[in-house]
């Protein structure tokens, strides 16, 4: 609760301080301040300091898991804050706004993380998506802004349709949008709720981008400002992969209906990993590369949903960490480079070694290299997956499927340290780079003690 | 009214708006069907809230406002509606001001 | 055949015209005004079910504002039948026919639910009545409703940001 | 204490190499740097050889059941002692030959010397996994970075192949450690796995091929000639000296034990495949023009014959192994240093561009015969006493097969001579011609440590007590688990 | 130091050091300290020899262990000297002759160049090391080391002018044709691990007369070891089919053909047999394909020998058809007849390669007899002694090789007449191509270039003596084994060797019977010299024709090897290599790669940036999913 009301009123600061501040550096700071008081606030509401007490009539619980989640994702932010907010200012002169907006965002991610109420669940996804269709068209002399805008504006509120039929038809079945286990342990689930609960499965593998529902994902992301690609791959895409097992593991957690939509998340698991891995091997730009390696990436995740056990839901939140904490340090380095295809990085580790170096980490780090974060973080979804009685072939096909992936992230880093070439890039401040070598510091850090995450989870 | 005709017309609704989703390339014409597929739900929800209405009232619940939710979930629909179709259409016409159309075909510079 | 099932039957059919109508009518002002009409048939259907505020609601919001912006745009861009794109005829017909498929195998699947029996109580029961909406709303309903103000907020800006000349 | 020196010495020394930007400082500091490692495992093998010294154990990653215990078994002394005297070997046998970035060179040099270590020591599941892949790793950016002019490509089909069979160990290692009664990749508990269960049978593969493809055994070897041939020869030297060393002891440590009745199962079946490698790499050495490629060939030979006596299940054919672990790597490296040597020299790896060597360069030629008959097992060198136990070993099979296995190992020795004489004879007999003209003899570091090789050889040749001592008893405990359970079928 | 037994280990050390001193200081010691070192440390090890001779034939044997070579299990291989009747006698030939040919050699090498000397003389030395390892060995795999150790050394001499190609190819031959033969050999020694855990003689031998509980061969298990044993002996002693290899080693310098064609490595297979003579006992059949294979190789030979026109290769063959005689010994059971010949042998056969190493040397390298003749006048000594050789070879009482010839075609006689007809014909050819060589070189006149003629000049005195030397042991050599008929008591060889080789069952025949035996074959050699007189006493060159083509080409037995065996795997390899090395394995590996980016090149295509397609791509899905979720499953 802190985090969302704290958010949300600093959403309404922000959208002033435009106004009143008039140097970027100082709204940059007083975002970046924000948004720190609201992660102390939320690590304090994990240790039982609740500023607001607000009865939700049972609509939402803040428990151990959404407030786990809500600071990983509120770090993760923080960094992404250090690491990029100086380069929306490229983007266009509403700096003050696009703050705004991404605290609006945080505050549906935390509305997403910690739903019981299937209406809460739709609120917050629409005030996700609805101010992500603007920053993706933020950039409004870019035509192919405008294009991902429209696309991303268009895919997304047809997916918001399929997923109010889904609840509405869950409503029929059940009588209430209440997502407790109990509500549903019916032993012969009618018609009416397996379809809402496809329709519901479907828009929420929209909103992941898992296949085949994942067509927007490579044009948005390759169309948005990079900043604001950053930050949707990362932390939105976590967000509501958090709601999508949620949903799933409260509302068709039980035995009579699991078997159903399991047998489907696995397929789509499948499919997932397949176009994404192997249709990122093709590509020449850099950017959109990544976009189809999220799509693998959010394969992987979907693991999680597939076994959906402890391991799973530990593992998701490591997930979530390792994967957010690469890919923003990619992108930030993504955002200083002229020319976001593979030969513009040829190169660059003689020109800017520590780019190059800390580049690396993160690209092993998605690749799941042992000794990162990464590693253990796929490394926790095949424990899930075989730990699941049919998961055995499902982690095989993942795992060949992750060597797949080695190939393309090893392109970049061919790319930076065997190729000649003169890779350019636009000049980087001392901060800049400092913060880059703490994150990949991180994702070492990770990888080699995970404990420093893992002993707080206990579910 | 037996509820299986609700059904049955919100989803027809619902089916003509994801037709027309995909015949028509009109950028805001699509936008209308599925503003059309929203209001298929609504409809949809009514229904349902005056059936479990019904269920309760028949068990003899004195639960006066059971399946009042279905439609306070409508109010919030529409409320969504409208900030959607106001982000949603200015979009459109930033577009329309950049290309001088609506037309989504021309939405091709991003692929493979 | 009481009053009751001619009114919903006339609705019903209106509806599914007028929504025929939109999605086939070539000139996008034309299908503005199917669509209202639509709306309207719907906000007939919500008086029959006696969810009276929803009915105002719907015909203020959608086809009072809703509507009216969608046709201002249309009329701003001055769009016609002339400049109305088509996408062609196969692509056309592997729409309708992808859309009616779902139709029919979601009625075959729904055909017979637990709940088939069970119906909708009509023109009467007083759920749907402004007062215990507005109660609902404020008691139980609070926080959503907050909420939604921030989706306002975040819309206004994006119009804001999207909008504005730079 | 001595297993976690042994990782942490090359790790940290690695690290601060990378810093040492100037090139003398950065080689004479690897080379300090090793000296100290080998140091360090002589002590274990001899002063501090008390169990309490070769054992460490300390919490790590709980929640996933894996902790960071290092053990020094006999195998593991003797392929640490393989390591520890390997790296000094290379860098001074390769002391003259420069690269630029040399402080990446041989920091990467040492991290990849600490994964070896850490592989060879390690007593947890998943820290094997971890120290397999922390060896890969410097290995790619090495033969990426420094490589011939098909690096990139070769490489990264190296790192590719070698990935596909390590993820499919981590699937088997995962596989197994949801089997085990608590949980945990602690080698103890997989050692107390049920042998039931059909998927075992399939894991095996999961494990084998990783190990194979390491070896690597035939088919699973098409990536090591090429690779062998681009990469800097130092690293060549490690790769094929010590690093395929990696597969055996995986094989012996990890799958044998482990899987034992699978293993068991698959035993009429793999020695065939092993030794048919060994004739079909000697059948292609023989055609080879390029020696690097030709010295590559017979690697893929001699491991298909200590694949092979692997899964004979007796104590020759693992003691032979054991032994032979430890002469392969020795002798080959000495066959890379005066192949390095030759192709700096004369630019030339062709044989049939070379000749004559033996009048201007005596001491290469004789250094040079003599390790390349050792390495084809001549008596009172160390490779006679390996080979002859594996083949006795494989002769001695449980299979009904094992005359046919005799025959085709026995095939594989003839074909060895034939390349390797015809090889010293096409580098050093016959009139020497334009290129070999004006060559010169060995410098001194070079002697020195071919000198040391030679002694080597001699010494396990005539002395091979002290290796076959050193792992008698590991190879004796693993054999008796196999037979128990063998014996319970 | 009370009994020299104790120090045997120095016997094969001292050559050893002597091989380090030579190799390392080789580029820094003088030629005749380099000859001194090398003939010395065998001269000293000749000494030792005699005296352990003596306390041998004192009669007590002495099996000296000095450490576990390898010990696995419980099997455990000592590094173990035996010295025993049979072993010491080797001793003697190999320091005694060895010794001779080092001497011989300091003068013969005396144009290379130090450093090569010295490493000529480290390798003569290395060689005379592994050979008395060889016969010292108290168990198989010590044997099985010099066994190896020879093969080097052959290779090493053979190839020691390395800057003719052709003579590296004749090295890598005998080494490679050596490997094969010890191949078997080795997996004789696997069998005989498998069934006694150990291979010590003493064990081994023990097992087989079943005075060993627990243990015992079958009938199979000795055959079978016995015959690959056998097939390594006829690597290392030049049997069919495994004897090509000789003549080309010829290769060598000649005092290197002398010592491994007299003392050394071709009569380590006669010793390994006449080692395990208790096995070869047990098996008839092998002792049937030995006395068999034995004559073969020894007919074959002496044909090809009739034709050869290189001095030395003529004496290379009739090495093959001697030995050939001691494997028929052998296989007859005559295993002391068939030592006597070796010993006979390494005397005469000694003396005609260093004879024929003198007239070479006097030729100025020229080796053809075709360009010799005549040169009795020039070459005394050489004459004389090669002709005493010729004589003791070709068999002629009372010079030694009478009687160890006479020894075995006694013995082939009691076996099978028929067997006897052909070794006394092989005999009479032996007897013909000797003299035909010594007729064509020393007597007519000479063919050869003028420069050659006025070369000519007999050997210096480091030559003639070892020459001398050798033809006084070819003649007298022969005393120690004179049968009993023609010396009551003469056969003292028997009596020697009797402890370790058990006199087989001879059912006795008459004396008249052997006087007769003698008697034709004496005449009958007699006539053969008289005949080569006639017809090569003043020889003219003349191009062999039809059959005498085929023997002059040795029946085209290496080109036929060379075509079923060599090409055949050549062009294997060559096939593995490009197909199925480069198509099909590697092909495979990189199609999935390319599978892969062809895949991922298509599967873009779906991507197609149309808004339309995109939703009717994710409705079709939908339907999909709806149809199979509930019309198809459960």
């Amino acid at each position: 609760m802190n985090a969302l009301i704290l958010s949300a009123v600093l959403g309404v600061v922000m959208m002033f301080s435009g106004i009143l501040l008039k140097q970027k550096s100082a709204i940059r700071y007083l975002a970046i301040a924000g948004l720190f008081v609201v992660l102390v606030s939320n690590i304090l509401e994990t240790y039982g300091t609740v500023f607001f007490k607000i009865n939700t009539n049972g609509l939402m619980s803040f428990d151990r898991f959404a407030l786990f989640f809500n600071s990983i994702v509120l770090a993760a932010t923080l960094l992404y804050f250090i690491l990029s907010a100086r380069d929306m200012e490229k983007i266009g002169v509403n700096y003050a706004e696009y703050f705004a907006l991404i605290f609006f965002i945080l505050c549906g991610i935390t509305l997403t993380s910690s739903f019981k109420s299937l209406l809460i669940l739709f609120l917050g996804i629409e005030i996700i998506s609805i101010p992500l269709y603007i920053l993706t068209g933020s950039d409004k002399k870019n035509l192919k802004s405008n294009e991902a805008a429209l696309k991303y504006f268009l895919l997304g509120s047809f997916s918001t349709g399929l997923m109010l039929m889904g609840i509405a038809l869950f409503y029929g079945s059940q009588g209430t949008f209440s997502t407790e286990v109990a509500a549903i342990a019916v032993d012969k689930p009618s018609p009416l709720l397996i379809t809402g609960m496809m329709l519901l499965l479907f828009s929420m593998s929209f909103k992941v981008s898992a296949a085949p529902f994942h067509f927007w994902t490579p044009d948005v992301y390759d169309g948005a400002p990079t900043v604001f690609t950053s930050f949707m791959a990362t932390i939105v895409k976590a967000a509501v992969f958090i709601a999508f097992i949620r949903l799933f593991d409260d509302a068709f957690g039980s035995v009579s209906i699991q078997p159903k939509w399991q047998f489907w998340v696995a397929i789509i698991t499948a499919i997932t990993l397949l176009v994404g891995n192997i249709t990122a091997v093709f590509q020449q730009s850099v950017k959109r590369m990544l976009a189809y390696s999220s799509i693998a990436q959010a394969g992987f995740m979907l693991l999680a949903l597939y076994a959906m056990n402890t391991d799973a839901k530990e593992g998701i939140l490591l997930y979530a960490a390792a994967y957010s904490l690469a890919t923003i340090g990619i992108f930030a380095v993504l955002a200083k480079m002229t020319d976001f295809t593979f030969d513009g990085f040829n190169g660059l580790a003689k020109k800017e070694p520590l780019l190059a170096g800390t580049l690396t980490v993160f690209l092993l780090s998605l690749a799941g290299i042992p000794l990162t974060a990464g590693f253990i973080a796929k490394f926790y979804m095949l424990k899930a997956t075989l730990l699941h009685p049919q998961g055995f072939w499902l982690a095989i096909f993942a795992i060949l499927m992750a060597v797949v992936s080695v190939y393309y992230y090893f392109r970049v880093i061919q790319a930076m340290y065997f190729k000649e070439g003169d890779a350019r890039t636009f000049e980087t401040t001392a901060r800049f780079r400092w913060a880059l070598v703490a994150v990949a510091a991180l994702v070492i850090l990770i990888g080699i003690f995970p404990n420093l995450l893992l002993n707080w989870f206990y579910f | 009214m037996p509820i299986n005709y609700y059904i049955f017309l919100s989803i027809a609704l619902f089916a003509i708006g994801i037709v027309g989703v995909l015949t028509r390339r009109n950028a805001i014409i699509i936008f209308m069907c599925i503003e059309l597929m929203l209001n298929a739900v609504n409809l949809l929800l009514v229904a349902f809230s005056k059936m479990h209405h019904l269920a309760t009232l028949t068990a003899g619940d004195a639960a006066i406002n059971a399946g009042s939710d279905g439609q306070l979930f409508v109010f919030f629909i529409m409320v969504v509606a409208a900030a959607e179709v106001s982000v949603g259409l200015a979009i459109i016409v930033m577009m329309y001001r950049n290309i001088h159309s609506v037309d989504v075909n021309f939405l091709n510079r991003l692929k493979h | 055949m009481g009053i009751t099932q001619l009114l919903f039957w006339f609705l019903s059919v209106v509806a599914l015209f007028s929504a025929l109508m939109v999605i086939t009518s070539k000139n996008p002002v034309y299908s503005v005004l199917w669509l209202i009409v639509t709306f309207f048939a719907i906000s007939g259907h919500y008086i029959l079910l006696n969810a009276q505020f929803l009915a105002i609601v719907n015909i203020i919001v959608y086809a009072g504002a809703i509507m009216v912006l969608f046709l201002f745009v249309i009329m701003l861009m001055n769009l016609n039948k002339e400049t109305e794109p088509q996408k062609n005829r196969w692509l056309r017909f592997a729409g309708a026919v992808a859309g009616g498929c779902l139709l029919l195998v979601l009625v075959a699947a729904l055909r017979n639910t637990e709940i088939k029996q069970q119906s909708a109580l009509v023109n009467e029961g007083n759920i749907g009545l402004i007062k215990n909406l507005g109660r609902e709303l404020f008691t139980n309903y609070v926080v959503p409703f907050e909420i939604s103000s921030i989706l306002f907020l975040s819309a206004m800006v994006g119009a804001v940001v999207i909008g504005k000349k730079e | 204490m001595i297993p976690v020196l042994l990782i942490v010495i090359p790790l940290l020394t690695g690290l601060v190499t990378f810093f040492i930007k100037e090139e003398k400082s950065a080689r004479a500091w690897a080379l300090f740097a090793t000296l100290v490692t080998l140091a360090v495992s002589i002590a274990g093998l001899t002063v501090l050889k008390d169990a309490k010294y070769l054992t460490h154990y300390s919490e790590w990653m709980q929640p996933l059941g894996s902790s960071f215990s290092v053990r020094l078994d006999g195998m593991g002394q003797l392929l640490c002692l393989l390591t520890a005297v390997s790296y000094p070997l290379v860098f001074m046998g390769t002391w003259s030959s420069t690269y630029k970035k040399a402080n990446n060179f041989f920091g990467l040099m040492l991290l990849a010397q600490a994964g070896l270590m850490g592989v060879f020591v390690a007593m947890d599941a998943l820290l094997f996994y971890f120290f397999w892949e922390l060896a890969l790793i410097p290995m790619y950016f090495l033969c990426s970075q420094w490589g011939g002019e098909k690096r990139i490509r070769v490489t990264f089909k190296f790192f590719i192949y070698t990935f596909v069979g390590s993820v499919l160990m981590l699937i088997g290692i995962l596989y197994l450690q949801s089997k085990t009664p608590d949980h945990s990749f602690s080698i103890e508990s997989f050692y107390k796995l049920g042998q039931t269960g059909v998927a075992n049978k399939w894991i095996f593969w999961f494990f084998f091929i990783a190990f194979a493809i390491k070896m690597p055994v035939f088919p699973f070897h098409t990536w090591q000639p090429d690779t062998y041939e681009q990469a800097p020869t130092a690293t060549t030297m490690i790769l094929s000296g010590v690093m395929v060393k990696m597969g055996l002891l995986g094989v012996i440590r990890w799958l044998l034990p482990v899987l034992t009745s699978s293993a068991y199962m698959w035993s009429d079946f793999i020695p065939p495949l092993a030794l048919i490698g060994l004739i079909y790499a000697s059948l292609i050495a023989i055609r080879q023009d390029d020696i690097k490629r030709l010295v590559a060939y017979s690697s893929i030979a001699h491991i298909g014959m200590m694949c092979a006596s692997l899964f004979v299940f007796n104590k020759y054919g693992m003691q032979g192994v054991m032994i032979q672990m430890f002469s392969h790597g020795i002798n080959i490296i000495g066959l890379w240093i005066i192949v390095e040597i030759i192709e700096k020299r004369f630019g030339t790896r062709k044989l049939s561009e070379l000749g004559g060597l033996a009048q201007k360069a005596p001491a290469m030629a004789i250094l040079f015969v003599i390790i390349a008959l050792a390495n084809i097992a001549l008596p009172l060198t160390n490779a006679f006493v390996g080979e002859f136990l594996m083949f006795n070993g494989i002769f001695q099979a449980r299979s009904i097969f094992y005359v046919w296995w005799t025959v085709m190992a026995g095939m594989g020795i003839i074909l060895s001579a034939v390349y390797t004489l015809n090889m010293i004879r096409k580098i050093f007999y016959g009139e020497s011609n334009a290129i070999t003209a004006n060559a010169a003899d060995l410098r001194w570091n070079e002697k020195l440590a071919l000198g040391i090789i030679v002694v080597l050889i001699f010494w396990m040749g005539i002395y091979s007590q002290s290796m076959l001592q050193l792992t008698d008893g590991i190879s004796g405990d693993i054999l008796e688990k196999i037979k128990m359970i063998t014996n319970k079928q | 130091m009370n009994n020299v037994l104790q120090i045997v280990y120095l016997i094969p050390l001292l050559p050893f050091i002597g091989f380090l001193i030579n190799g390392l200081g080789r580029k820094y010691l003088s030629k005749s300290i380099i000859g001194i070192i090398g003939s010395g440390v065998i001269l000293a090890s000749f000494v030792l020899s005699i005296w352990v001779f003596m306390e041998v034939k004192g009669g007590n044997t002495h099996v000296a262990s000095y450490f576990n070579f390898i010990s696995v299990g419980n099997l455990s291989i000592p590094f173990a000297f035996q010295i025993d009747q049979l072993s010491s006698l080797f001793l003697l030939i190999i320091t005694g002759v060895g010794f001779l040919i080092h001497v011989y050699s300091t003068s013969y090498m005396h144009e290379e160049k130090t450093e090569h000397f010295g490493r000529y003389f480290s390798y003569l030395n290395l060689f005379v090391f592994s050979m008395l390892l060889l016969v010292m060995g108290a168990n198989y795999v010590i044997m099985f080391i010099g066994w190896e150790g020879v093969g080097l050394c052959s290779y090493l001499l053979i190839g020691y002018w390395f800057k003719k190609n052709e003579y590296n190819k004749a090295a890598n031959k005998a080494f490679i044709m050596n490997r094969i033969g010890d191949l078997a050999f080795l997996i004789a020694i696997f069998m005989i691990i498998a069934k006694v855990d150990s291979v010590n003689f003493a064990d081994v031998f023990a097992v087989a007369e079943g005075s060993v509980k627990g243990k015992s061969f079958t009938g199979n298990d000795i055959t079978i070891i016995t015959l690959l044993l056998f097939v390594g002996a006829t690597g290392k002693s030049a049997q069919i089919p495994l004897y090509t290899w000789l003549p080309d080693a010829m290769a060598g310098p000649t005092p290197v053909s002398a010592l491994i064609h007299a003392a050394t490595m071709v009569t380590a297979g006669i010793y390994m047999i006449a080692r395990s003579n208790i096995l070869y006992s047990l098996s008839p059949l092998t002792m049937n394909v030995v006395a068999i294979v034995g004559l073969a190789t020894a007919l074959l030979a002496a044909t090809i020998a009739l034709k050869q026109n290189d001095i030395k290769k003529v004496l290379a063959y009739s090495t093959v058809s001697q030995l050939g005689f001691m494997f028929l010994a052998l296989g007859t059971g005559a295993y002391v007849a068939a030592v006597f010949h070796v010993m006979t042998h390494a005397f005469f056969k000694a003396l005609l390669f260093l004879g024929s190493g003198s007239v070479i040397h006097a030729m100025g390298g020229e080796q053809d007899i075709r360009n010799m003749g005549g040169l009795s006048k020039k070459l005394k000594t050489t004459y004389i002694t090669f002709l005493i050789g010729c004589i003791a070879i070709a068999g002629i009482p009372p010079f030694s090789g009478f009687f160890s010839k006479d020894a075995i075609l006694l013995s082939a006689f009691i076996k099978n007449p028929v067997l006897y007809g052909i070794a006394l014909f092989t005999a009479l050819l032996t007897a013909f191509y000797m003299f035909r060589l010594l007729f064509i070189t020393f007597t007519g006149k000479f063919r050869g270039t003028p420069e050659q003629e006025h070369h000519l000049h007999e050997s210096p005195p480091a030559m003639t003596i070892p020459l001398i030397i050798l033809a006084i042991l070819s003649i007298i050599g022969g005393f120690v084994g004179i049968p009993e008929v023609l010396m009551h008591g003469g056969d003292k060889l028997t009596a020697f060797l009797s402890p370790v080789i058990a006199a087989h069952e001879t059912h006795e025949i008459s004396h008249t019977t052997e006087y007769g035996l003698m008697a034709l074959s004496t005449g009958l050699v007699l006539a053969m010299i008289l005949f080569a007189w006639t017809k090569f006493k003043n020889y003219q060159r003349s191009e062999a024709t039809g059959f005498g083509k085929v023997l002059e080409n040795k029946w085209y037995v290496d080109e036929l090897y060379d075509k079923i065996i060599v090409q055949p795997l050549h062009k294997l390899g060559g096939f593995l290599k490009t197909v199925i090395e480069g198509s099909v394995i590697d092909g495979l590996v990189n199609g999935v790669g390319k599978a892969v980016n062809y895949s991922s090149r298509q599967i873009r295509l779906l991507q197609s940036g149309q808004v339309g397609s995109y939703v009717l791509l994710m409705v079709l899905s939908m339907l999909l999913i709806f149809i199979v979720q509930f019309f198809l499953r459960k």
